[in-house]
């Protein structure tokens, strides 16, 4: 275990929905029964539709959000619903890059202002200092000095991101969460991005979470890849076994789901679409959660919900059949 | 909807009680304060009457004795007895209960009569003359202190063109309505010609109303299929807040006009030192504004699918 | 950033209400309290009377210039107790949420039952007639458009990315409510402050005028009408410049905000206060 | 998706002919042209794909076949020809009967593009009592059948239900119900599955070739996606800051990409089977940002971006270049 970054134990945050007098007061499982490890330097790819609890796991990681059940370990410090972190350390173990890159800059506040005050929160009291690894570290996301007093409406979308990277590296944290970092940003401007965050994992030494649904960015960053379905993990393993040998159906109708003008997938997932919708996570459906849109659905998936099993060493499906899957 | 007005009515039931003990707070913890506060023009109390006085108001018992006994009283509809004219509070208050009503409902029709359908002519013809000039009317029409569009209406209308009577009730009818009613109505009106006009011109830019354009709607079916609705819901809440503070705002009017309402009453118990018909007068207005605001919360339930309370 | 007519019109308005009130004691032709002269009762406007005089023989016009000083202290100085006491509690109350928010909110739904003016009615009644009590009863009873503003604000910058961020940086609430979210809430916040300025007038100049504000003999707008209903028929310049004095000032207030609006959040169509 | 390709159906003469379209945008005292020199045909029950970044005018050269523009936006010139009959210059009312009947369209938000207020049958059914002068008890039966050929389960009950009682995916099939209801000749579908999950996406686009192919209809599909518009349609035109840089048949789009755009597109994008087969190669970035219309570059617009740029490029607009069947390539470079 010491060797790991993250490691999530069954995990499960729970929320309260709904009032008394509406309807009765539910229990939205948002991540239920989660167990993953990050090593340093290892980027995990967080693969999952809207309410597949991505979101949430990414902020129960970082301390906003306290486990219902289960213990998280990062760092040094270990969370739990009884124990929230120390929010100063885990400030410096943990950050963020966010999807919308309009939203995630404040308006009022320059270049320098955005990288310069949380070392000055965090005790880094010398001028010079913090002058300097603001600069330098504009300079590793491809930011000109002169930027430094701009305000965000000056800047274009991939700029704007570049300075939300800068931000989440300021504090040098050891893992970053990526949650959808290009999928806001204009299509000719992607490459420029993910080709800055491969950079900069390679020269800082970050271990990144990448929460994406494009599975061509997931399959290009990640080393291992994470499946999730309404809250639980249907699939994980490294990215060559996760989309060249996928276990889990699900995982097969995401990729059987993307657009593929070479037909090269194709082969490989043939029939594996998923029908109907995703059900309410409010109300899941029982055993299998995926199992009213699966192909290969049987009784048995109704009644049991299936455990994430060994495929090979290292790639784990939770799916009655993933061994009948070829 | 059965359960949206339980549901309702149970939320009103703290703020009800939050004013109650507020209206306590204010006049019979510290009276002796309102008291000296009147004395300021010239004339001095008598000791004596004081002590009486403080006696009557049982100022020597308890604060929460005494709260717990008003509150008890107001909430089984006994507002105590006036200083002034030794009746239940409950029997001047009812007297001058319907001419309240009755102007408050008066300018609250004309604010909506007018109002709306102005804001709606104004939006479907943004920049038109109609909608410049109705805009700077309703900015004008929120500027002017009511009072004094009460006294020139009433010169103009009862003093120079003598049309309608300039004050008092008269017998109760409609001649004696019109120029307070016009006076309390124009802010309302006003507001909820901007209201109108903004609401509608929100849902226009809505992408439900190109949709209904894309499916070859005339723009006049637009309007009254998808539009009309839409805006609707918004104005709901600025007419419910209006409305229900109507009654209160009525004050100066009904003193200009001298309109034997409940804001003629507040005014003169203020200054006859009447504790039980303020602390009366102030309940009902607090009541007629709750009153109003649920049931257009259940309008508001009748309109729009999304809200569900129950 | 283009400034609209109302912005100039509103602005210039209000500007020149300011003005009047710093220069009152050169602008104006006498005394507005000593003055009175009962052999010059009641005289139309004139060259020697610009607006004409009251029923005890004073010149209006320099009432009026004397009167903007207590309309526009009352507008200023309580409307700003109402934003600093408003957007305290919003913005509390939006962020932190809970209970918290559940008692603010009550508190709003409190001061919203209860007429603005009939409650400040209330509070002139216990501490008598006088600037300082206006200035109380005023500044504690009209807060609840600023604090929901403030509050739905902080709701809705809290989930803005940037927020996040800077919780995940380590930043204290306070640092967070004082840095993040205020500089971004602070358009629609002074826009509702200029409204409500303009609405305060008005109540100051309602409570006058029923004899709760201002006592005569010192000329507020207000109190220069509450005896204006008996000197009408044959006087009516009596009423006619103080109201109108009302009337601009606070109409250069509504103008101003509504250009404020489109200035700062011109997408902002329904957000009526 | 695959197999889901609509074919075109024969017919004569093009269904839709856009000519040197021009879109012009007013600004404080300066009008700008968001879209110029667009010219595209698409045939009967073919399938055509509108490639480009936000802000290139996809949308906009979209809504001008509708006469849906609105201000700032107004049309600038050029010809719309619908099945022979030109509408550039329709009245409003002509507009009205082709809107829907003859053409119809879908919109990216299916969460704003429905009425909140009214069931969705009535929406629906809408169609029929415009259209069709059906009365709304046999409108309402119409409606039902039509959630049915979405393949909305239980439509009997759904018809009466409010949009918000609907899931994204359930919604974008009502919009589908409503487009094709009167059964058009041209479907536009504006992005249609962009705010839905990639699961559901592939279902929504699947369902909506299938009943067009099955009814003749002809779809303009509007994408930043051009792999799932490639996909999709017979034939790709590209678009990039207000003009169309390249067209071709879907195939040849990602096999011969012509125009440095185009093929920067496709290149900088990692797709899923590239590093097992290559190993992670560094994406191939296109620098610079997109140009906003307010600062369109002189000559060709692509070429503060483009490496194979030349004196030529930043002073002249490129012409049209032939390629294979009937492609188009705008480049100075091309050949």
């Amino acid at each position: 275990m010491a060797e790991q970054l993250l490691s999530l134990d069954d995990l499960a945050v729970q929320f309260k929905v709904g009032s008394m007098l509406a309807g009765g007061i539910k229990t939205l499982k948002a991540v239920d029964g989660v167990t993953l490890d990050v090593k340093p330097g290892e980027c995990l790819g967080l693969v999952g539709e809207s309410g597949c609890g991505k979101s949430t796991l990414a902020l129960a990681i970082m301390g906003l959000v306290l486990p219902t059940r289960g213990r998280i370990h990062v760092g040094g410090q270990q969370i739990s619903g009884d124990k929230p972190p120390d929010r100063m350390e885990m400030a410096r173990t943990v950050q963020m890059v966010f999807q919308d890159p309009y939203a995630s800059l404040n308006p009022r506040q320059t270049v320098r202002r955005t990288l310069a005050d949380p070392l000055r929160l965090h005790g880094v009291g010398d001028k010079a200092e913090v002058e300097a690894r603001v600069i330098d570290l504009m300079a590793k996301v491809g930011l000109r000095p002169e930027h430094a007093d701009r305000y965000p409406h000056e800047f274009s979308g991939g700029q704007r991101q570049r300075i939300g990277i800068a931000r989440a590296l300021i504090l040098k944290p050891k893992l970053v969460i990526c949650d959808e970092p290009v999928s806001a940003l204009d299509v000719s401007i992607r490459a420029q991005i993910i080709n800055l965050l491969l950079e900069l994992k390679d020269e800082m030494g970050l271990a990144y979470i990448m929460i994406s649904h494009d599975l061509g960015v997931v399959e290009h960053v990640s080393d291992r890849v994470a499946v999730m379905y309404l809250g639980r993990i249907v699939e994980q393993g490294g990215w060559q076994e996760i989309f060249e040998d996928p276990r889990h159906p699900y995982t097969r109708a995401l990729i059987a789901a993307i657009p593929d003008p070479f037909h090269r997938a194709a082969a490989t997932v043939a029939g594996a679409k998923a029908k109907g919708e995703i059900a309410s996570a409010l109300n899941p459906p029982p055993g299998c959660h995926f199992n009213p849109r699966c192909p290969l659905k049987a009784d048995l998936c109704t009644v049991e919900t299936p455990l994430l099993g060994t495929v090979a060493p290292g790639h784990l499906a939770a799916c009655h059949f993933r061994d009948r899957i070829i | 909807m059965l359960l949206v007005l339980v549901r309702r009515v149970g939320n009103m039931v703290p703020t009800l009680a939050a004013v109650i003990a507020l209206i306590f707070v204010l006049f019979s913890v510290i009276p002796g304060s309102f008291m000296s506060g009147l004395g300021d023009d010239g004339r001095t109390m008598d000791p004596a009457v004081m002590e009486r006085m403080r006696k009557e108001m049982g100022l020597d018992q308890p604060l929460l004795e005494r709260f717990v006994k008003y509150a008890g009283a107001t909430v089984v509809g006994d507002l105590g007895t006036s200083f002034r004219t030794r009746e239940p509070v409950t029997k001047l208050i009812a007297g001058r209960l319907w001419p309240s009503l009755k102007l408050t409902m008066a300018a609250m029709l004309v604010a909506m009569a007018v109002g709306i359908p102005l804001g709606f002519v104004a939006a479907l013809r943004p920049g038109s003359l109609i909608d410049t000039a109705s805009m700077v009317g309703a900015v004008s029409g929120l500027s002017l202190p009511k009072f004094w569009l009460g006294l020139l209406l009433m010169y103009f209308f009862a003093l120079q063109l003598k049309w309608l009577p300039s004050f008092g009730y008269g017998d109760g009818g409609l001649t004696h309505l019109i120029l307070p009613a016009i006076a309390l109505g124009v802010s309302p009106l006003a507001l909820l010609a901007r209201t109108t006009r903004a609401a509608v011109l929100d849902v226009l830019n809505a992408d439900f109303v190109r949709t209904a354009r894309s499916k070859g709607m005339s723009e006049r079916r637009v309007v009254t299929w998808h539009v009309m609705r839409n805006a609707l819901v918004l104005v709901v809440t600025t007419v419910g807040l209006q409305f229900g503070s109507l009654m209160g705002q009525a004050v100066v009017v009904e003193k200009l006009f001298s309109w034997p309402g409940l804001g003629s009453l507040l005014v003169d118990s203020v200054f006859q030192r009447d504790i039980p018909a303020v602390q009366g007068c102030i309940l009902v207005f607090v009541l007629f504004f709750l009153i109003i605001n649920t049931l257009v919360d259940l309008a508001y339930v009748a309109i729009d699918p999304r809200i569900r309370y129950g | 950033m283009r400034l609209g007519a109302n912005t100039w019109i509103g602005g210039g308005l209000f500007a020149v209400a300011l003005a009047v009130a710093v220069t009152a004691p050169w602008i104006a032709l006498t005394d507005p309290v000593m003055d009175a002269n009962l052999l010059n009762a009641e005289l139309p406007p004139s060259m020697e009377f610009p607006f004409g005089t009251d029923a005890q023989g004073r010149d209006i016009y320099s009432r009026v210039v004397y009167g903007a000083q207590i309309s526009l202290t009352v507008g200023v100085v309580s409307q700003i107790a109402n934003s600093i006491i408003g957007v305290t509690l919003g913005l509390t109350a939006g962020y932190w949420g809970g209970w918290w928010d559940d008692f603010v909110n009550g508190l709003t739904n409190v001061m919203l039952a209860i007429p603005s003016l009939i409650f400040a009615l209330a509070i002139m009644a216990i501490l008598g007639p006088g600037l300082v009590s206006l200035l109380i009863a005023l500044g504690l009873t009209n807060w609840s458009y600023s604090c929901r503003i403030a509050r739905a604000q902080a709701l809705s910058l809290k989930s803005q990315g940037y927020v996040q961020a800077a919780r995940i940086l380590g930043y204290g609430p306070f640092r967070i409510m004082f840095t993040q979210l205020l500089p971004n809430m602070l358009g629609p916040i002074i826009v509702i402050a200029t409204l409500g300025m303009g609405g305060t007038i008005l109540a100051e100049a309602a409570l006058s005028f029923l004899g709760l504000g201002i006592r005569p003999p010192f000329p507020s707008w207000g109190s220069m009408l509450s005896d204006a209903r008996e000197t009408i028929a044959i006087a009516p310049w009596v009423s006619i410049f103080p109201g109108l004095a009302i009337f601009l000032t606070v109409l250069g207030l509504n103008l101003l905000g509504d250009g404020l609006r489109d200035i700062f959040d011109p997408q902002a169509t329904t957000r009526r206060a | 998706m695959t197999g889901a390709r609509v074919t075109g159906a024969g017919g004569n003469g093009p269904l839709l002919k856009v000519e040197n379209l021009r879109i012009a945008l007013q600004g404080d005292g300066v009008t700008f042209n968001a879209v110029e020199n667009v010219s595209f045909e698409i045939g009967r029950g073919e399938a055509f794909g509108l490639v480009g970044e936000s802000g290139c005018g996809k949308s906009i050269t979209a809504l001008s076949v509708m006469g849906l523009l609105r201000r700032p936006l107004s049309l600038g010139g050029g010809r719309i020809v619908l099945d022979g009959e030109e509408i550039q210059d329709a009245s409003a009312a002509e507009m009205r009967r082709l809107r829907g009947k003859r053409v119809a369209m879908i919109f990216q938000e299916p969460m704003t593009a429905l009425n909140p207020l009214s069931p969705v049958g009535r929406q629906i059914a809408e169609m029929f009592v415009l259209h069709q002068g059906a009365s709304w008890r046999e409108a309402m039966d119409r409606a039902e059948e039509a959630l049915r050929q979405v393949r909305v389960p239980s439509p009997e009950r759904r018809i009466r239900d409010y949009p918000h009682q609907l899931s994204g995916g359930m919604r974008q099939r009502v919009m589908i119900a409503i487009a094709l209801a009167c059964g058009p000749d041209l479907l536009i579908a504006d992005e249609p599955t962009t705010a839905l999950d990639v699961t559901v996406q592939a279902e929504i686009i699947d369902l909506m070739a299938e009943l067009c192919a099955a009814k003749g209809t002809a779809i303009l599909m509007i994408s930043h996606d051009l792999g799932l518009v490639a996909n999709m349609c017979n034939r790709v035109a590209v678009m990039y800051a207000g003009r169309i840089i390249e067209s071709q048949v879907a195939d040849a789009i990602f096999a011969t990409p012509s125009h440095p755009y185009t093929r920067g597109l496709i290149d900088s994008l990692p797709r899923l089977g590239e590093r097992a087969r290559r190993g992670r190669q560094r994406l191939t970035e296109i620098s610079g940002v997109v140009p906003s219309i307010q600062a369109y570059p002189a000559g060709c617009r692509f070429n503060p971006r483009c490496p194979a740029v030349t004196d030529i490029c930043r002073t002249t607009v490129p012409e049209a270049t032939s390629l294979p069947a009937d492609g188009i390539v705008r480049c100075h470079h091309h050949g």
